[in-house]
């Protein structure tokens, strides 16, 4: 992971003196042991704030959205899942593949805050992280944990399809060769095999407790849209009003306008201060998508775009 | 009147009793998340509980809430306030809690007494709880708060193990400690002492986060560099300001079902969100990021102090965590201090 | 805590019929209004420069300045650009259909404080709406008030609003002067041609014992400070207006929040002196 | 408010004098000309089928859909011309894929089956307009009313 690390520091510290890039966008240490932040570097000087560990969670391709009117090049800096975020934006051109410098960092999984919170005191700084095999041990100012990985890691890293990242202009750290472990849906088909009334009630019960942070959406590199319709004045496509038929438009809606769009990187789902398994709308989106249009995970390739963008003669007909 | 007892396992008939006579709203978990609601019995009321996702500020001034019905198709349009609610109890405050709805009373109990939030307020008699334990984001020491004291609660219990403290701190709190009495008992005397011991580790175990010049700091940083530098890894989400137990900060909005009649609502809104200050016609005072995490941080540390003379945040910690991007206020005082 | 403003339910709108409708230009048209209950009206109470909260019941509210002054009874006066999505359903209203109106809210002008003093009115587009309230307010208790100087400018004829009164009106009282500007020049127009600023750098009213109240878009009004800075007004006689979304207008709902301030309830009139103490935001 | 103990979906009809609401988006080329051609040629059709025109079934968002459910309808429909006549040449491949994906994420939230249906029925099929017609309310019939999503049967709980 050190080893990593100074990669990562020299090769940003190289595109920021060599002017290939004007801001690297990473990791650096957060507020706790077990959190780490979005850092935006714009000087060599500073690079010493990037780091890599198993809690870097965040994705931080949406950044390029934001920053896609400063000039110069940006570097931003990706794991596996985050990279397929990249084609998304270049996909719907909301940033040209050339304004942007890919650094990929190979990643075996992730950690969960919440799921560690509730195994460690997650306070104080980060000293150091070693990886034991199947335990992690964490040195932080509060004292060494050593906590098991497979009870720490983010359910999304359990099914990743992507170790290694699918696109990168330089790639720090050795490339993963486990063997992905392509999600088979088991959770959606049980969610499918439940009974009308069951699904209902599941579903409404996930939906009342939504608060409309619109955190999901602003995570989501998939919702770059100028103005979201769920910001939208005239016409009010949605009611403000926070109730569970609002809260149900809004979350049909945010998911079917990520339907076949979805890079499934999860970060809504960790996002989402209520804790609605959002991740399996968009989950079953993508299985239906690739069951009947026999779609490629969205943003694994440089071509492509939404499946619901385009058509073929012999696409499955049910509507007679 | 005098500090009284209450046995552990008496507490669910405590709250079976008030919760028959009367709304109860107490902590309840489901889908592994703890939430306030309105409960018909002390069945499933959690009391290990640290913090509720969203704080009990919800039953005053909630996420959205009718303010009046009209039907314009009457000749007089036939406005009617909302009915106000019953009588009712609140289980389960934190201290940090209770002081967040004393700050809210600064701002709906002025001028223009606000009196759909006044009429939830008179209507409700709070039970807060000590805490004996905190999550470690907790800092309600820096404002002043301990977890054993929860002014402007009615009640206060607080777990001495085999025992609940009751400290009756109103008069609204002694009517319902007498409607209790049955179960209630005197303390023998031993209650305060035995409180400072149970507190102690949530006292201990918080964040130490002193809040020394801090203000005065900030009354010279509007244009501080730091707003910018900080706004780069804001999502503009209103996660911070939804779950937060002092923003108050709200919109107002029709609805109709495309007929005559219908209601007005208001519901919270964050000052996150571009459309917050975004004027008809456009002009727009905050456009940016930038702009918006400065209003909110400047609006609970400096402008809320100069207004209202305390500050408008009580470390509840909520925002700390749940934050997507580890945008922490504790982090950002710590950071002001630096700044030369 | 001041309790001076009580009403027993702040965010509850009153019926009121749209009783006049005068149109001022091809976006503004200047609403006359009644209550349905007349005991509300006479309790109003509005001061000028108060705003009031008007709304259609279904599309929404807005903060609209009071354009009639208190001195005129038995109606209220609204003048109103058609902007948004509520003004653009109010400039469909004819007389007869209802709105509902809240309020009086916020502060008013100094027209105390003006007493015995000269006055110099600076306005631009519909930024004489504000203004005309209390340059009524002035004009009908004329002997307690010292010269009046009105400088109103607009894009184009068309554009000025109140024509009757910049006109015919407010020239024909005692000691009042009324100067207008368009922006450019046009068939027909024999007046001053230029921006407001510089027309009011060009008349160069004598400052003494003068209270200038300005209003109009933020660009006019930037450089209408900077002219008056340069005739060497003090900062604590210069008043103007300043405006921000707002949707309780009781200081609440925390829109119009700027600094301390809470511009529905300390504002919307400020002077020069109170803005410079405010973070600029706005 | 709270999702209640009782059923969250339909209740029955608790009057015999419910009658079911439908919600017809037809494009203009194909099935709203079928529609016109079943009432020219006086098919017999139960009433409660109201149609929207809109220019293709492409032009349907599936926010109307969801718009119609929260204001009351108790079955929506979406009829295009058939997949190879669309008046705009592709509109309606579209259209099939969109809904198809979209009837599932339906049904997987807990909508039942039924509730919403695609069709196409072309501007001389005036007595599939009517069969189909009929089929949807006998469908929407024996799923009784639609409490789901409904903007005006939320539980309101003061609190």
């Amino acid at each position: 992971m050190k080893k990593v690390i100074e990669n990562l520091r020299e090769t940003a510290a190289r595109l920021l003196q060599n002017k290939e890039a004007e801001v690297v966008i990473g990791w650096g240490l957060g507020s706790e042991a077990v959190r780490t932040q979005p850092v935006f570097i714009t000087s060599p000087d500073n690079v010493d704030k990037l780091v890599w560990n198993p809690f870097c969670v965040n994705g931080l391709t949406k950044y390029l959205s934001d920053l896609k009117t400063r000039p110069g090049k940006i570097a931003v800096v990706v794991k596996g899942c985050d990279s397929r975020g990249i084609y998304r934006l270049t996909q719907d051109n909301i940033i040209p593949r050339d304004k942007v410098v890919v650094i990929g960092i190979p990643c075996a999984g992730q950690m969960s805050y919440t799921k560690l919170a509730s195994k460690m005191d997650v306070s104080g700084q980060l000293n150091d992280v070693e990886d034991k095999g199947e335990d992690l041990l964490i040195k932080t100012s509060k004292g060494d944990f050593t906590v098991k990985k497979s009870e720490v890691l983010l359910d999304k890293c359990l099914t990743c399809e992507h170790h290694n990242p699918v696109v990168a202009d330089h790639v720090v750290g050795d490339t993963i060769n486990t063997c992905p472990t392509p999600d088979n849906y088991e959770e959606i088909k049980k969610f499918e095999a439940m009974s009308t009334e069951e699904k209902a009630r599941f579903w409404l019960s996930q939906f009342e407790r939504c608060i409309r942070c619109y955190a999901c959406r602003n995570i989501c590199p998939g919702c770059t849209c100028r103005e979201c319709i769920f910001d939208a004045i005239k016409p009010d496509w949605v009611g403000k009003e926070i109730n569970v038929s609002e809260n149900e438009l809004f979350h049909l809606t945010r998911a079917f306008h990520l339907a076949g769009r979805c890079v499934d990187c999860g970060e809504c789902d960790r996002v989402c201060p209520m804790d609605i398994p959002i991740r399996l709308l968009n989950k079953k989106l993508l299985k239906d998508c690739k069951e009947l249009f026999n779609m490629e995970p969205p943003g694994s390739t440089e071509e492509g775009g939404s499946v619901l963008g385009q058509y073929r003669l012999e696409d499955p007909e049910e509507f007679m | 009147m005098a500090n009284k007892s209450l046995k552990k396992v008496q507490l669910k008939s405590l709250l079976d009793k008030i919760a028959g006579s009367g709304q109860l709203i107490a902590p309840i978990q489901s889908d592994g998340i703890t939430l306030f609601k309105p409960v018909q019995s002390g069945e499933g009321v959690v009391l290990d509980y640290q913090n509720a996702v969203i704080p009990p500020k919800d039953f005053f001034f909630p996420q959205s809430e009718k303010m009046f019905s009209y039907d314009t198709s009457d000749p007089t349009w036939a406005i009617k306030p909302e009915e106000g609610v019953p009588e009712r109890v609140l289980f389960g405050a934190r201290p940090c809690d209770v002081k967040s709805i004393l700050l809210l009373d600064k701002v709906f109990d002025a001028e223009f007494r606000d009196d759909i939030y006044i009429d939830k307020r008179n209507k409700t008699t709070i039970i807060a709880v000590s805490c004996n334990d905190c999550r470690h984001t907790c800092f309600c020491g820096a404002f002043g708060i301990s977890p054993g004291e929860a002014e402007g609660a009615d009640l206060l219990f607080t777990d001495l193990g085999g025992r609940y403290l009751v400290e009756v701190l109103t008069d609204k709190g002694s009517t319902l400690a007498a409607e209790c009495s049955d179960l209630l008992s005197d303390d023998d005397g031993n209650g305060p002492a035995a409180k400072e011991k149970a507190v102690a580790p949530a006292k201990e175990k918080q964040m130490n986060i002193d809040l020394e010049g801090v203000k005065a700091k900030l009354d010279n940083m509007f244009e501080h560099p730091i707003w910018a530098e900080e706004s780069l890894r804001c999502l503009g989400c209103g996660t911070c300001t939804f779950i937060c137990p002092t923003c108050h900060c709200f919109d107002i909005v029709d609805f109709n079902n495309q007929s005559s009649i219908g209601y007005r609502y208001r519901c919270a809104d964050s000052c996150q969100f571009a459309n917050f200050t975004r004027a008809a016609g456009g002009h727009q005072p905050r456009p940016s990021k930038m702009e918006r995490i400065r209003q909110r941080f400047m609006h609970k540390l400096r402008y809320f102090v100069d207004r209202y003379g305390d500050f408008g945040c009580v470390g509840c910690g909520r925002c700390l965590e749940k934050c997507p991007v580890n945008l922490d206020i504790a982090q950002i005082i710590n950071k002001v201090k630096e700044v030369g | 805590m001041c309790s001076t403003r009580e009403v027993a339910h702040p965010l509850l709108p009153y019926p009121a019929t749209v009783t006049k409708i005068i149109d001022e230009t091809p976006d503004v048209k200047t609403f006359q209004v009644v209550f349905d209950d007349p005991a509300i009206l006479e309790n109003f109470g509005n001061k000028p420069g108060q705003c009031a909260m008007l709304s259609i019941l279904g599309v929404g509210e807005a903060m609209i300045s009071i354009t009639s002054s208190p001195t005129r009874k038995g109606m209220l006066e609204f003048s109103i650009k058609k902007i948004g999505r509520l003004t653009s359903v109010i400039h469909e209203l004819d007389v007869g259909d209802k709105l509902a109106i809240r309020g009086p809210y916020g502060n008013h002008f100094p027209f105390d404080m003006m007493k015995g003093k000269n006055c110099l009115f600076i306005a631009g587009g519909i930024g004489l709406a504000p203004l005309r309230s209390l340059i009524d307010y002035v004009l009908d208790n004329r002997d307690d008030y010292g010269r009046v100087d009105i400088i109103y400018g607009a894009r184009s004829y068309a554009d000025l609003c109140f024509k009757y009164d910049i006109f015919d009106r407010w020239p024909k009282v005692k000691d009042t002067n009324v100067y207008v500007t368009i922006d450019r020049e046009e068939e027909g127009w024999d007046g001053h041609v230029g921006f407001v600023p510089s027309y009011l750098e060009e008349l160069n009213p004598p400052s003494e014992d003068t209270i200038p109240v300005t209003c109009g878009p933020p660009i006019m009004i930037k450089f209408v400070l900077q002219g008056l800075d340069k005739m060497g007004y003090k900062d604590e006689d210069i008043i103007t207006t300043l405006e921000m979304n707002m949707r309780c207008g009781i200081g609440k709902c925390g829109r119009c929040n700027i600094g301390e301030k809470y511009i529905c309830v300390d504002g919307p009139v400020f002077n020069l002196a109170q803005i410079k103490q405010l973070p600029p935001e706005f | 408010m709270s999702v209640s103990e009782k059923s969250v979906l339909n209740q029955k009809a608790e009057s015999s004098a419910w009658k079911p609401k439908i919600i017809g988006f037809c494009c203009n080329w194909c099935s709203y000309a079928g529609a016109d051609l079943a009432g020219i040629s006086r098919f017999k059709q139960p009433p409660y089928l109201r149609i929207i025109r809109v220019p293709c079934s492409g032009r349907v968002n599936p926010v109307y859909v969801l718009r119609a459910f929260q204001k009351g309808a108790d079955g929506v429909l979406v009829a295009g011309c058939h997949p190879g006549d669309c008046h705009y040449a592709t509109g309606n491949y579209f259209t099939r894929r969109r809904f198809l994906i979209f009837k599932r994420l339906l049904e997987y939230v807990g909508f039942e089956p039924g509730r919403f249906q695609a069709r196409w029925i072309s501007g001389a099929e005036g007595q599939k307009f009517a069969d189909n017609t009929k089929k949807v309310v006998d469908d929407i019939k024996t799923l009784g009313p639609n409490k789901r999503m409904r903007l005006d049967s939320i539980p309101q709980i003061k609190y």
